[in-house]
């Protein structure tokens, strides 16, 4: 019989070795899965993992992993915070969507004035309009008590119906034939946010995500208030004595969490997206907190995390392409990842005792 | 010589029964067509924007000379990627900006609608016409238009009552939608949303009739589905393929109607009157052989001022950019 | 010993690290009153989850009866006739008294019956319950009470008693300890693990003594004292604390007509409280848990804010301040739940230190932490206050409860107070233990701190104490000199019997 | 009749557009009494319409079909269990992943169903009764799942109010430590109430694909996974709120639909939002009555249990 023993302190060994171990039985897994459905197993991880990275067109494949990483990884550094201080923030969707539409609006009525404040104008518009939507359920739970979990959630489908009607109304590009959808930013320089160097995939989304990464790290490890956060999320009594406001620490993390998600909507929706649209939104907001726990709520995991998630989804695009593997296919890999990486992180939690345990 | 390879990315996954399932389709036939010439491969569930941009870069990066983007969303991104890639060939359907290498398509589902309208203006007892709306955007209006023009035609009580469902395919919110129509006294429902939740309300009230949309949907025949509007991609695939493997492909903007047979009329069941169907049918084949254009004047808008003049067509650009009823419907145009 | 009820021998349970327990062997007999004693961690909650079925022996037997017992979960325990009270409450604070008793029933009759017989034991044995209630409504004491008729309504032929008397006044004792005497009387077995040694000389036939998880010695109560017994338990001698050497000093603290609502949804409002505190002084504050304790060390602590003009440190108002500016002026405290509010049981203990000492040590340069300085910090505190453990980096809940309260105290008093406000710091801590930790508060007094101690160990505030008061619902008595204080008189200050009468012998 | 809207037909067509909701939102509240807090609603459900279609399709039986939705919610539950009560994980990530792998896995597994009808579930057979008006088509005129449903929460709640094994699961649920000690499994209860909640999951998504649409596609659940998990705490945790809650929701949808079919020209988008900014106000409005928070949450929600013994 197997037993758990908890650890006394959390092992360093395994939550750097789990990480690994759990890619690799999701190798094995999904193998498993490719070669029911009939596709070469060996091929299709290849293709997943290795082609996007080293493979034929490999330069332009690692340019795209930033483009796709650079939201989550700057979401999920945000989330993160809220997370280890025991606020759930579910609602970064939303948030994404709202700081996007504040950018945006920003631009379009500026449009088509060439200035060099309009960019900068629409990241604080954006980071504004991603925090205003986390306060709400922010205010409500210091006010009332209200579950933030909820809240959140609910605010995205808000948003979501927000977004429609903005892309379809006020938003709508007057010469766009009557479609849905806003003028293209990327055909405004001003309001752009281009490639900074052509070919790596690198905007200014993905240098907010660095920074946001290296900013939280610093935070979180090392920072007064950091450790304050986490003793939030550990023990809020603890939390209180050692003079931690709750009121403050919820609005401070709803706020965080939203400002970032909605700076990476509007960088978004500035870039490598160019347009309001009523689907633009790509569930960002919702890959990003998987993101964040598979980084365990850690600037640097996230930032792993991101890149892997990254990763998973432009090799299983390929592996379409290539192999014919359907998405769902992939859904259900990305599915298996999670689920070992979840699981085998009691490893460092826990310790196995094989033999004659007690109860 | 190797075969050409061509690619396609879809917005939704192949198994939704309805836009992106015709195209795959279509993909098909056209590969079945081409025996050995051209090989085919596709992205499903592609979200529009970047990662748009990034599958039609990835097809272009594996080869593919010619890449077809089947949703309106992809619009930007293939002009981007067209732009990128000057030797690969890119079709957009639905779409309206060109590029040398970028030719679009689209079909003029109106015309289908023309069908629909008469059929149910003809039949209807209640005199009241249901539409399940997806997004108000030009093709959709369009559609209502013809429909309802139509059916006043024959019938000059006629009533039509839209829903707008704010989705192309959401099995049960156009369920909802559906019941929410026959409950206000429908009982004929058109629908330009995928699924076949209607038909399905339509057949548990019973005699309540509909029409399949984007597949033929054949499984609720006789009835309620009555006839259906086919989105037929493979003639247009085939033909455009066959021009690449010729070397005489060229970019162009292709509206296809019933007469190139992209929007093909399914089966009119024996659920309609044979007197109906004949006149149907006579439609079918006048605005097939370009003798009739659905949007025939005298026309006027819904706040009463004139479009067009008797016997008057719009032009195709106007068409195209269509965003408000013709007089006689009550519903309001979103805002 | 003829017709014993439960014998054990050799029972033996490791755990990583360490052994529980180590070939324990003893006997009770029916109608006995038997004692464990030992220090923190001897060994003994684990003995009696052994007994109860909670945890497996690695090796041993038991014989309950005359016949081998080895209760496979607690259903078979209870079905055998052994009934438990936990250490730590099992209640459920959500669910009524009813459903909370019926869930520690093998067969509980339809509810209605249930509250009906839940009505007429507990009165018969003066612990009056109403079933309807919910737990959580319920003072500490009143939920001792659902413990205890849990056990009695199942008839136990063996009733354990892990720590039952912490949370109870004295008049509640005695009725308490009534109550056990009449079973005894009938017939049951009592197995009673408690540290207030003269509660054990008072109550106990027998008593079996463990150190490191093995029995070292078992002896009649009665006939030792209860230093003896300390030291038979400990395994040497001890010193006494030291009174010596201090000398009041001017008023630093003072807490005037202090009003709060209660803090939680089942707590008591503070009313009216008012005391001075003077520089040298230990202020002890008694009364039964549950009365404004935490409450009352949560407005102290500034985790609270009060009404302008409530609480004044040497003459400037505080009121409004938080836990950083009171610790900034000098004013420290310790709550006393040791786990999740004085220290973050998955933190380290360096980053425990940090928890409060960022204010008055330089643990922080410009808000970023010195790691270094707080695992020096962390040291100092392992090392002045003799905190058994491998180092700083280790998780404060792999301390046992009483190394980790020494670390607590000492975080705080190493910070040099002018004011320490300190909440239990001595419960359930064993004897050695707390002669250190009260032996450390009166050392910081004779260095000119004031220092308040709440506790319900009232032996241990006439032993440290200059004055005393008494918290009873939120309000606070006039202090008065320990000195001349009769047990008696304190009882009725602490509110006396809250409604409980004497069982009829 | 009240400004054009038929109320009959109103609550008739919320009462079966709220069923897949309210046996999702019914099992997840037994999984939360029993303090687990499963996010992956969205995915058991969907998982549950899969192969609910397939069984129902393959045998022709629509009652094997729901037997069979129900048993692969529940498989997918366990799953969850294994991750969540054996090997610890947390429970926020392991629900969303659980969505992201069920949505998937019916996508693979569905390929082929596309397009099937699959056999009618039939209406009860309450003959003239049926006809009666106003209450025959709110009483009498559904298919026998609705019935079922309204059963199974009623079932719950009776359970959970006065069965032994009903306290049992709330004791786990508010204090698992506690009931250890009193020898209850604390484990084995959890996973039950979760097999449970997956079971009813299932059959919500069953009752989807085979009565409310019904046809099979890939993504068909469109989020109703994540409102009953709102409507659980909009019911503060009581299985009759929870009735009321799913009705309401289905209701405010369906009122939508209707107020535009009746011509009233009014903006879409925000009629949409308001089933989200009504359970948000309702959301406030409860817990600022209640003092401390979510009222009546269970105490040990979410939270892992580990007997250290
Ligand atoms: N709840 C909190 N959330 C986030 N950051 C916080 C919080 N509390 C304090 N900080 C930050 O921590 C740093 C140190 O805080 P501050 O100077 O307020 O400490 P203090 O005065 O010791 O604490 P207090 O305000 O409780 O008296 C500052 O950068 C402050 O912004
Ligand atoms: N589940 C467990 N896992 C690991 N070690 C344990 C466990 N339970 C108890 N121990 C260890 O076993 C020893 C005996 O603990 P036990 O709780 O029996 O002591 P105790 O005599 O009841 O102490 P106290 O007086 O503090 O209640 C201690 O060293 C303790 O740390
Ligand atoms: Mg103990
Ligand atoms: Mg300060």
């Amino acid at each position: 019989m197997i037993t758990l023993v908890k650890r006394p302190t959390p092992s360093r060994f395994w939550s750097f070795t789990t990480p690994v171990l759990a890619v690799l039985a999701t190798m094995i897994a999904g193998g498993v899965l490719f070669a029911i459905l009939g596709k070469d197993p060996v091929a299709a991880i290849k293709v997943i993992f290795y082609d996007p990275l080293f493979g034929p067109n490999a330069a332009y494949f690692r340019g795209q992993l930033l483009v796709k990483a650079g939201p989550l990884i700057l979401i999920a550094a945000g989330l993160a915070v809220g997370f280890r201080a025991g606020i759930w923030n579910i609602g970064a969707e939303g948030q994404y969507i709202i700081g996007a539409l504040a950018g945006a609006s920003v631009a379009l009525a500026a449009f088509p004035a060439e200035s060099h404040w309009l960019f900068p104008a629409m990241v604080v518009a954006g980071a504004l309009g991603g925090w205003l939507w986390g306060m709400i359920p922010a205010v409500l739970k210091v006010l009332f008590g209200t579950s933030e979990i909820l809240v959140s959630l609910m605010l995205v489908y808000v948003a979501q119906n927000f977004l429609a009607w903005a892309a379809f109304g006020p938003l709508k590009n007057p010469e766009g034939y009557g479609f849905p959808g806003s003028r293209n930013l990327q055909q405004y320089p001003s309001a752009h946010n281009p490639e900074l160097i052509a070919g790596t995939g690198m905007h200014w989304g993905v240098v907010a995500a660095f920074v946001a990464v290296i900013a939280t790290y610093v935070l979180m490890s090392r920072h007064i208030a950091g450790f304050r956060i986490r003793v939030a999320g550990e023990a809020p009594r603890a939390a209180r004595f050692a003079g931690v406001l709750p009121a403050k620490l919820v609005m401070f993390c709803l706020g965080l969490s939203g400002a970032l998600a909605g700076l990476a909507g509007m960088f978004e929706v500035a870039g490598p997206s160019g347009q309001i649209t009523d689907s633009f939104n790509a569930g960002y907001g919702f890959t990003a907190i998987i993101v964040a726990f598979l980084g365990r709520l850690n600037a640097i995991g996230i930032l792993l995390a991101g890149l892997l998630m990254a990763l998973t989804y432009i090799g299983g695009d390929m592996a379409q392409l290539m192999l014919g593997l359907p998405t769902a296919a992939i859904q259900v890999f990305q599915g298996m990842l999670l689920f070992f990486l979840l699981g085998f992180d009691l490893l460092t939690q826990y310790r196995l005792r094989v033999g004659k345990g007690s109860k | 010589a190797d075969p050409l390879k061509i690619g396609f990315i879809y917005v939704g996954p192949v198994g939704d029964m309805g836009w992106s399932y015709q195209h795959d389709v279509a993909r098909r036939e056209m590969e079945a067509a081409l025996g050995g010439k051209v090989v085919t491969s596709f992205i499903e569930n592609v979200p529009e924007g970047p990662d748009a941009e990034r599958a039609l870069t990835q097809l272009a990066l594996e080869g593919n000379q010619l890449i077809f983007a089947t949703s309106f969303g992809f619009m930007d991104a293939t002009v981007n990627v067209a732009a990128k890639f000057p030797n690969v060939k890119f079709e957009h359907a639905t779409g309206y900006k060109r590029a040398e290498n970028l030719a679009t398509y689209d079909a003029r589902f109106y015309e289908g609608r023309a069908v629909q309208g008469t059929i149910a203006g003809r039949m209807t007892k209640t005199n009241k016409i249901g539409y399940i709306g997806s997004f108000p955007i030009p093709e959709v209006i369009q559609g209502i238009n013809a429909a309802y023009i139509h059916a006043k035609k024959v019938n000059p009580d006629v009533e039509i009552k839209v829903v707008w469902a704010y989705t192309w395919f959401d099995p049960a919110k156009e369920a909802d939608a559906a019941a929410a129509l026959i409950a206000e006294g429908c009982d004929f429902i058109l629908q330009h949303t995928d699924s076949t939740a209607p038909q399905a309300k339509a057949q548990e009230a019973g005699n309540v009739f509909t029409f399949g949309q984007a597949s033929d949907m054949e499984a609720f025949k006789p009835s309620p589905r009555v006839a259906s509007t086919i989105d037929n991609w493979a003639p247009y695939y085939i033909k455009r393929a066959q021009a690449l493997v010729d070397g005489s492909w060229a970019s162009e903007g292709t509206w296809g109607g019933i007469g190139t047979g992209m929007v093909k009329i399914g089966d009119i069941t024996e659920a309609v009157p044979a007197e109906v169907k004949a006149e149907a049918e006579a439609l079918i084949a006048k605005i097939s052989d370009g003798s009739y254009h659905p949007f025939t004047g005298p026309l006027k808008k819904q706040d009463g001022s004139d479009w067009l003049a008797e016997g008057k067509t719009p032009e195709d650009g106007e068409l195209a950019g269509l965003n408000f009823f013709v007089e006689g419907i009550k519903a309001e145009m979103p805002k | 010993m003829t017709g014993s009820l439960l014998k054990i021998e050799g029972l033996t349970k490791a755990y990583p690290g360490v052994v529980a327990n180590d070939g324990v062997g003893f006997e009770v007999a029916p109608g006995k009153v038997h004692a464990l004693l030992g220090e923190n961690g001897a060994g003994k909650s684990t003995l009696v989850k052994m007994i109860y079925g909670l945890v497996k022996p690695d090796a041993g037997q038991m014989t309950f009866l005359g016949t081998p017992y080895t209760p496979a979960e607690p259903r078979a325990a209870r079905a055998a006739g052994v009934a438990m009270v936990f250490q730590h409450f099992s209640l459920f604070e959500a669910l009524n008294v009813a459903e909370n008793v019926a869930l520690g029933m093998e067969n509980p009759p339809p509810m209605r019956d249930l509250a009906e017989r839940i009505r007429a034991i507990s009165t018969a044995y003066g612990l009056p319950l109403d079933p309807a209630r919910i737990v959580g409504d319920l003072s500490a004491g009143e939920r001792q009470r659902v413990e205890i008729i849990r056990c009695l309504l199942q008839d136990p032929k063996l009733l354990i008693m892990d720590e039952p008397t912490s949370v109870l006044t004295p008049q509640e004792v005695e009725i308490l300890f009534h109550t056990l005497r009449k079973l005894a009387a009938e017939g049951t077995a009592i197995l009673y693990i408690s540290h207030k040694l003269e509660e054990i000389r008072s109550l106990c036939d027998g008593a079996t003594i463990l150190r490191g998880g093995k029995v070292v010695a078992s002896c009649m109560p009665r006939e030792k004292s209860a230093r003896e017994l300390a030291e038979l338990m400990v395994g040497g001698e001890f010193a006494a604390t030291d009174r010596a050497g201090r000398k009041s000093g001017a008023v630093i603290l003072e807490v005037a007509r202090l009003n709060l609502p209660p803090m939680t949804q089942f707590g008591p409002a503070l009313k009216e409280v008012s005391f001075t505190l003077a520089a040298g002084e230990v202020l002890g504050i008694g009364g039964v848990a549950g009365n404004g304790q935490e409450e009352l060390l949560a407005t102290l602590s500034g985790e609270r804010p009060s009404g302008a003009g409530t609480v004044t440190l040497h003459e400037q108002d505080i009121s409004d301040l938080g836990p950083n500016d009171r610790r900034r002026l000098g004013l420290l405290a310790a709550p006393e739940e040791r786990l999740g509010h004085a220290a973050v049981p998955n933190l380290s203990l360096t980053e425990n230190a940090i928890l409060t000492g960022t204010v008055r040590r330089p643990l922080t340069r410009n808000g970023f932490l010195n790691m270094g300085a707080a695992r020096r910090f962390a040291e100092e505190i392992i090392k002045g206050f003799d905190v058994r453990t491998p180092g700083p980096h280790v998780a404060a809940r792999a301390l046992s409860g009483g190394n980790l309260q020494k670390f607590v105290i000492g975080r705080e008093v190493l910070q040099a107070p002018e004011v320490l406000v300190v909440n239990q710091p001595t419960w359930g801590v064993d004897a050695a233990a707390a002669a250190a930790i009260r032996q450390a508060l009166l050392d910081l007094a004779a260095k000119g701190a004031a220092v308040i101690v709440i506790s319900q160990d009232l032996d241990e505030l006439m032993e440290i104490a200059d004055r005393f008061c008494a918290l009873n619902e939120g309000r606070l008595s006039e202090p008065r000199p320990t000195e001349g204080l009769t047990m008696e008189e304190i009882g009725l200050m602490l509110g006396g019997a809250h409604g409980m009468q004497e069982a009829a012998l | 009749m009240i400004g054009g809207i038929d109320i009959v037909t109103l609550i008739a067509a919320l009462m079966a557009a709220s069923t897949p909701v309210l046996l999702a939102a019914t099992g997840e509240l037994v999984a939360e009494k029993a303090g687990v807090l499963n996010l992956g609603v969205e995915g058991m459900m969907i998982v549950g319409a899969v192969a609910g279609f397939a069984m129902a399709v393959g045998t022709g039986s629509p009652v094997l079909g729901f037997a069979g939705g129900a048993l692969a919610g529940a498989l997918l539950a366990c799953l969850f269990a294994l991750l969540t009560q054996v090997f610890l994980s947390n429970q926020t990530a392991t629900g969303l992943a659980l969505t992201l792998f069920g949505l998937g896995l019916s996508a693979l597994a569905g390929k082929g169903f596309e397009g099937v009808r699959p056999p009618a579930t039939g209406k009860m057979p309450f003959g003239p009764l049926a006809d009666l008006p106003v209450i025959g088509p709110i009483l009498f005129g559904h298919d026998w799942m609705v019935y079922v449903s309204l059963a199974l929460v009623a079932g719950v709640w009776a359970f959970l109010k006065y069965a032994r094994l009903g306290l049992i699961l709330r004791a786990v649920g508010e204090n698992h430590d506690a009931a250890h000690a009193l020898g209850y499994r604390v484990i084995a209860m959890r996973c039950a109430a979760l097999a449970f909640g997956g079971a009813l999951a299932g059959l919500g998504g069953a009752y989807l694909s085979l009565v409310r649409v019904p046809q099979w596609t890939e993504g068909m659940t469109a989020g109703a996974g994540w409102i009953a998990l709102a409507i659980v705490v909009f019911a503060s945790w009581r299985a009759e709120r929870v009735l009321i809650g799913a009705y309401m929701f289905g209701g405010i949808t369906a009122l939508q639909l209707q107020l535009q079919a009746a011509g009233y020209a009014i903006p879409v988008h925000f009629l949409t939002m308001a089933p989200y900014v009504i359970t948000v106000l309702v959301l406030v409005i409860l817990s600022a009555t209640h003092r401390h928070g979510a009222p009546a949450a269970p105490a040990a929600l979410g939270r892992s249990f580990h007997a250290s013994s």
